[in-house]
């Protein structure tokens, strides 16, 4: 097969599979899987096939320069092979997830839906033809979520409407951007970053973080982790929204425009990248729910990829762009380890849980692997990432790196925390017979876990094959496979995760092990390290920390809501006020009609022969 | 030869009836045979045009006899749609009446209304035009009225008050504009137009006759009527009238008018934005509140009805032909949403969709029919509604309408809004206790529904290719 | 006379149409409403046609709008019967059961 | 033809509008019925003076009398209110129609007094002066609709006159 076929394939195999499942009959149950399987592995042979092959397909569409048009390359060859393996490995493990069989079926369905929309979306050489797929994968999310039962429905609406607005943002840019370039293939792209185009990058910004799930547009996904199947959560938010958003985010700063350091829309990336994952982290180290609590380090973690390539510095660059693949991998695990949990345990909620590793070890090494790599523990695939991330951040301005840092210590601390609470310690009576996951549900946790260590012990893979090759000239004269260069980083990533583990023995020493303490231990470590800190050098006293720390939090969680509120909340009454006042006015009397008519003919009249 | 879209249905109606040689359920039968036939006629005629028979002038054989009629590409499409509607709702009748005397009184009447309408799209005469206007809108009163139910009675008196006024203006209209032309032929009066600009009985007969389709076609503030009449028909009437006949007695003749009167002028496109815009954003609004699923279907009706005058207004044939498009689109999924609604009446007793809930695990193809056309009319791609609304979207972006682009995108949300709201409240949700029973409700609601999401599916696919070819000469009429 | 008077009078019988359709409260009446503003009509196609000279044309149109007329008039009144089998008397005020 | 100073045509106008107006302002259902037919009646006259005979017969016969005929048959089909109940009526009506007049008084000067004028085309005059060919030889089509009309009336007469089954 020829390049430009197969690329054809990649998108369409998985379509023609999903249509086909959804045709198969009750009759045959085991038909369903059989497909999937399939399906996944065919198109996972197929996209590491295309692996280092470069291909141009175009139809003629719209007409105008509209083209049906892709482009095959080192990059989007990448981000379709990553969509491949995390398809393969979520398929791999339904089988064994889901209960009933409507269920199943449906999630199937939807799962090929988006690989082959998602890969459709990546290979696009066309805005509007990526647009047409980006919106298409908009009804797939919303058919997830929708699968996670009756409460469900009300979630599915917000991630519809937040992502429906985002998008909307994004066709604005798309638009504006093909009237700036006078065309809408992505290769003949190239705009300056000035005042109108500076607009259209922000549009196409918020498209991409959106999907990629930064602040502000991220409070779906807490709700979602909640509602939705889990698999939901570790392929589409975790894993394909990641690769897709941060793909966007690369191409439209770095190909279809020019991001300079020192531009102004560079710092502006940074700091939205910044603040998503302070707070984001934040918000996570006071949930009591394992799921609620990955879904929120999944917004943090996004904050560093923006920050990352925000800092339009080759080792940011490079940093961001590793840290999303990373990311896919040991929160997809993170989330699957999770499902292992719900599935067996029966719940989520970290009070209820409670010494699982020995009855779980295969799934608590899993998490303890991604954990470890999540936290930036050397030698796992977190810490590279993190160091070049840190790097850049360090380049552009201390501030940036203190934030960072400080994030770092705070996703520590709350994994910690969720480890001990789940996987330590005493098992509340409903767990107490809890055994290990089967193996259709293990094999992908295992497999994850174990790229997480490859990826971190031979970086220069990756690195050298996948990232660096990305920005190709840009990046002339750096290297950055092996261990990081700069040793300040090491150090103060080995403090922090030190000052981390000290934080957490503290916790417990102080409060006792006792799961119901859990949340509330892992505030007072926080506020005692603040507590030490004012007594060496300021005069602060435990209590003002304690209040800020909580204020801090109670302010986050607040504007967490507010934001929510806006979207969900504002716009739907003001329009339910207006069309209940239209209503009222609808009083069934004809002559008040009649009127209406009587007064548009006269001010037609009227208008008309004003104007003449 | 394009007489015989009058002349065949009338002469079979004819036939069956002054002859009436049988009892009165096989008559019935007869007639739908011949009904059917004459809507599949008509249908293949245009999918597979044929010369001579388009281009035959009709007074070839008999010198007595002469037709000023004419079919250009938006009559065919206008053909396409009413022969597709009329065949579903032909179809469709027989599963939703059960009494033969109704039944065939529906029949009959079917046959009015559609050479009422095939006259309307093949005229080529203003007056003809209001003749095969008021032919039609005789049959929807009667159609409206067809079960004698109170609130059918005063939905069919309102429409009849509004319909008559319209009439009123749009003869003040004529005899303004034929003062000018000296004849009623369409190009007479678009001469007219053009040798007299400025003219100020000619600007008055336009404003009339645009203010008079506005009426017919229930645009907001002109509307008042529509919901009424919409909701409180028969269900099969509301399938037919609100698929089809207010469309080609409201909509077309304003085609015809953007026609007549070339690009138009300022004040007047100033006009239909305003009346299109308005008439998108309000009955969005007031459809989000709606409890009647008839009633939130005849406002989003008129919601959709706005976009097709927005595409219009825009002015180019791009627009027009999205405008065109969007009609036949709009015939697709809001007949395939009445026939919805008439399957949940029928299986459930009520149209209150507040009491309604679960239905789509009973009704598996209502449900996902309807969720189909639902997305469609919010013009979610790949969907044929998302074509229409784009082309319409980009051709008043290209117009540097830039106001009316963007309330014309906002205002998707709000139909995606009150649609979802509808299937929620409908068809997904928990189902409810009285409705365990619920089944679906008989081959000839659900092939209908089937065939019609099928169009809707494969229009949204196969547009890429059906652009070039169909859509964009449409367009060019202007 | 010039055109402009006969103008005058189709907007004096319109107005009385319209000014009885918006205030009347019989359904009877309303039709009755109807009729003159067909009346102001049909005299204004027929004044066109003495003005430009194609009284044959106006006139053709006007047995035809008159044909029309009354075919509307017979369904509007067997609509007008409907009703009144249900309330019982023409009150206009009582057709307000569709509304919202 | 001239009457002193006035032309004919003003007080046929005249009355024209009076018997509208009475029309309108008729205290029972049957004298607005009647109203409407000397409106008819009215209109067929100026129609007459006007050169427009044929169209004027048709008036006179299908307006006056068959939509009379229609109407009064309608209205005593819906059994009038008791006198009693008119007079009630008719106080509160008459209040609601008592400024009609007077705006059609105020329309009729406003429009005496500003003379507008119109921009009227130059006249061509008519190829075909006879109305019967005009009717049977270029105005087929609506003749064709005009049949296909009235068949949908006799349907609505049908189903809309027929008596309601088992109420």
């Amino acid at each position: 097969m020829t390049p430009p076929i197969m690329t054809m394939l990649v998108i369409a195999l998985p379509i023609f599979a999903s249509l086909l499942i959804l045709l198969t009959p009750k009759r045959w149950p085991a038909s369903q899987p059989t497909i999937l399987m399939a399906a996944t592995i065919a198109s996972l042979f197929l996209s590491f096939s295309l692996f280092g092959k470069e291909s141009m397909v175009s139809f003629p569409w719209l007409g105008g320069g509209l083209d049906f048009s892709f482009r095959l390359y080192q990059f989007s060859a990448f981000i379709v092979a990553a969509v491949a393996a995390f398809s393969f490995l979520i398929a791999l493990y339904t089988l064994s997830f889901f209960r009933a069989d409507n269920q199943s079926k449906l999630f199937a369905f939807y799962l090929l839906l988006s690989q082959g929309l998602a890969a459709g979306a990546v290979l696009a050489n066309n805005l509007v033809v990526m647009l047409f797929f980006w919106e298409a994968l908009l009804l797939t999310l919303f058919g997830f979520i929708l699968l996670g039962g009756q409460y469900s429905f009300k979630t599915a609406i917000k991630a519809f409407t937040i992502n429906g607005i985002t998008d909307l943002c994004m066709m604005l840019g798309i638009v504006l951007t093909i009237f700036l370039a006078g065309t809408a293939t992505m290769t003949k792209i190239n705009l300056p970053l000035d005042t109108l185009g500076a607009t259209a990058f922000i549009f196409l910004m918020i498209g991409a973080i959106a999907k990629a799930g930064s602040m502000p547009f991220h409070t779906w996904i807490p709700d979602a982790a909640l509602d939705a199947p889990l698999p939901f959560m570790a392929f589409l938010p975790a894993a394909l929204e990641k690769l897709l958003g941060i793909y966007l985010l690369t191409r439209i700063s770095f190909d279809l425009f020019q991001l300079k350091p020192e531009s102004w829309v560079s710092s502006l990336l940074m700091i939205v990248g910044a603040a998503t994952l302070i707070l984001a982290v934040l918000m996570a180290l006071i949930q009591k729910n394992y799921k609620k609590l990955l879904s929120y380090h999944a917004i943090s973690q996004v904050g560093y990829m923006i920050l990352g390539l925000g800092t339009a510095v080759p080792a940011g660059m490079v940093g961001g762009l590793f840290h999303m693949i990373n990311h896919a991998m040991y929160k997809s695990c993170l989330f699957l380890t999770g499902g292992s949990v719900e599935k067996q345990a029966g719940t989520t909620d970290l009070e209820k849980l409670g010494g699982l590793g020995w009855k779980m070890p295969v799934t608590f090494g899993c998490f303890l692997i991604a954990a470890a790599s999540i936290s930036g523990v050397p030698p796992f695939n977190g810490f590279f990432s993190k160091e070049l991330v840190y790097d850049g951040a360090l380049e552009r301005g201390t501030i940036f790196y203190v934030i960072a840092l400080l994030g770092s210590f705070f996703t520590a601390a709350s994994f910690l925390k969720l480890g001990h609470a789940a996987y330590f310690g005493q098992a509340a009576t409903q767990t107490r017979e809890t055994k290990e996951a089967a193996w259709p549900m293990l094999l992908p946790m295992i497999i994850i876990a174990a790229l997480c260590l490859l990826f971190g012990l031979w970086n220069a893979l990756p690195l050298n094959n996948l990232i660096q090759p990305v920005f190709g000239q840009q990046l002339a004269g750096h290297n950055y496979a092996g261990l990081p260069h700069n040793l300040f980083l090491i150090v103060m990533t080995v403090i922090v995760i030190g000052l981390a583990l000290l934080n957490h023995w503290f916790g417990v020493k102080r409060y006792g092990s006792g799961l119901k303490a859990a949340d509330h231990i892992h505030y007072a470590p926080g506020l005692k390290q603040a507590y030490n800190l004012a007594e060496k050098k300021f005069f602060d006293p435990y209590e003002l920390g304690l209040k800020a720390i909580r204020l801090f939090a109670i302010i986050a969680w607040g504007l967490d809501r507010l934001i929510d509120w806006l979207y969900s909340g504002l716009a739907t009454s003001a329009a339910r006020l207006l069309s209940l006042v239209i209503r009222k006015s609808h009083s069934g009397n004809y002559a008040t009609y009649l009127w209406w008519v009587i007064v548009s003919l006269a001010g037609s009249m009227l208008y008309i022969f004003m104007v003449k | 030869m394009v007489g015989s879209f009058i002349f065949v249905p009338i002469l079979l109606l004819m036939i069956v009836n002054v002859l009436s040689f049988s009892h009165k359920s096989k008559l019935h039968n007869i007639l739908f045979g011949f009904g059917l036939l004459t809507a599949l006629a008509q249908i293949a005629l245009v999918l597979w045009p044929n010369k001579n028979f388009w281009q035959l002038t009709a007074n070839y054989q008999f010198n007595v006899i002469k037709f000023n009629l004419a079919a250009d590409n938006l009559t065919l499409v206008m053909l396409l749609a009413i022969g597709l509607v009329g065949l579903i709702a032909l179809i469709v009748a027989r599963g939703l009446i059960n009494d033969v005397d109704q039944e065939y009184n529906f029949t009959n009447l079917w046959f009015i209304a559609l050479t009422g309408m095939n006259g309307l799209v093949l005229a080529t005469d203003i007056f003809s035009l209001y003749v095969f206007i008021e032919i039609t809108a005789v049959a929807s009163f009667i159609l409206i009225a067809l079960t004698k139910e109170r609130d059918a009675l005063e939905g069919a008196f309102k429409y009849v008050i509004f319909s008559s006024f319209a009439t009123v203006l749009m003869l003040a209209a004529i005899a303004l504009l034929v003062f000018f032309a000296g004849d009623t032929s369409f190009a007479a009066i678009a001469n007219a137009i053009k040798a007299n600009p400025g003219n100020s009985l000619i600007l008055m007969g336009l404003i009339l006759y645009l203010l008079s389709v506005f009426i017919k076609s229930g645009l907001i503030p002109f509307h008042g009527w529509l919901p009424d009449a919409y909701s409180a028909a028969p269900a099969i009437t509301s399938i037919f009238i609100a698929g089809i006949v207010t469309k080609v007695v409201g909509i077309y003749p304003l085609i015809r008018f953007v026609q007549l009167t070339g690009t138009l002028a300022d004040p007047l496109r100033n006009i239909l934005l305003l009346v299109g815009g308005t008439s998108i954003v309000i009955a969005a609004l007031s459809a989000l509140g709606q409890t009647n699923f008839k009633r939130l279907l005849a406002y989003s009706s008129i919601s959709q009805m706005g976009y097709i005058v927005l595409g219009l207004a825009a002015g180019s044939a791009l627009g027009l032909a999205g405008a065109i498009l969007h009609i036949f689109n709009h015939a697709v999924f809001k007949s395939l949403l009445f026939i919805n609604a008439a399957a949940v009446e029928k299986q459930t007793g009520t149209l209150d969709i507040d009491k309604m809930g679960g239905l789509a695990e009973k009704m598996p193809y209502t449900g996902a029919t309807s969720a189909i056309a639902s997305l469609s009319t919010a013009g979610i791609p790949p969907l044929s509604g998302f074509w229409s609304k784009l082309l319409i979207i980009i051709a008043l972006w290209n117009a540097q309408l830039y106001f009316y682009a963007t309330v014309a995108v906002l205002a998707s949300l709000l139909t995606l809004g009150y649609m979802l709201t509808l299937q929620r409240k409908v068809f997904f949700g928990q189902l409810e206790n009285a409705f365990y029973e619920t089944k679906e409700a008989g081959w000839q609601l659900v092939l209908p529904s089937l065939l019609l999401a099928g169009i809707i599916l494969g229009l949204g696919l196969g547009f890429p290719w059906l652009i070039n070819t169909w859509l964009i000469p449409i367009g060019k009429i202007l | 006379m010039s055109f402009w008077f006969f103008c005058v009078c189709v907007i004096m019988l319109a107005v009385i149409g319209v000014y009885c359709l918006l205030y009347t409260y019989s359904l009877m009446r309303a039709l009755i409403g109807i009729e003159i503003l067909i009346k102001a009509v049909t005299l204004l196609i027929i004044a066109v046609g003495y003005f430009s000279q194609h009284l044959a044309l106006a006139q053709s149109l006007v047995i035809t709008l008159i044909v029309m007329e009354v075919v509307i008039m017979v369904v509007a009144a067997g609509i007008v019967l409907g009703l009144h089998h249900y309330q019982k008397d023409l009150d206009i005020r009582k057709l307000r059961e569709l509304k919202g | 033809m001239r009457l002193g100073n006035l032309e004919i045509e003003i007080i046929i106008a005249l009355f024209l509008v009076l018997t509208a107006l009475w029309t309108v302002m008729a205290r029972s259902l049957l004298r607005a019925a009647i109203g409407l037919a000397l409106t008819s009646a009215m209109l067929t006259v100026m129609m007459y003076k006007l050169n427009a005979p044929l169209a004027a017969v048709f008036e006179l016969s299908v307006c006056s009398g068959l939509i009379s005929v229609i109407f009064i048959t309608t209205i005593s089909l819906t059994q009038p209110l008791t006198w009693a109940e008119i007079y009630e009526h008719e106080r509160e009506r008459l209040s609601r129609f008592r400024p009609l007049p007077f705006i059609i008084l105020l329309l009729g000067l406003f429009f005496w007094l500003v003379k507008v004028d119109l921009a009227l085309p130059t006249v061509v005059a008519e190829k075909v002066t006879d109305v019967r060919v005009v009717l049977w030889s270029l105005r087929q089509l609506d003749l064709v609709g005009q049949i296909i009309c009235l068949l949908a009336g006799a349907f609505g007469v049908t189903i809309l006159f027929k008596a309601w089954r088992g109420k």
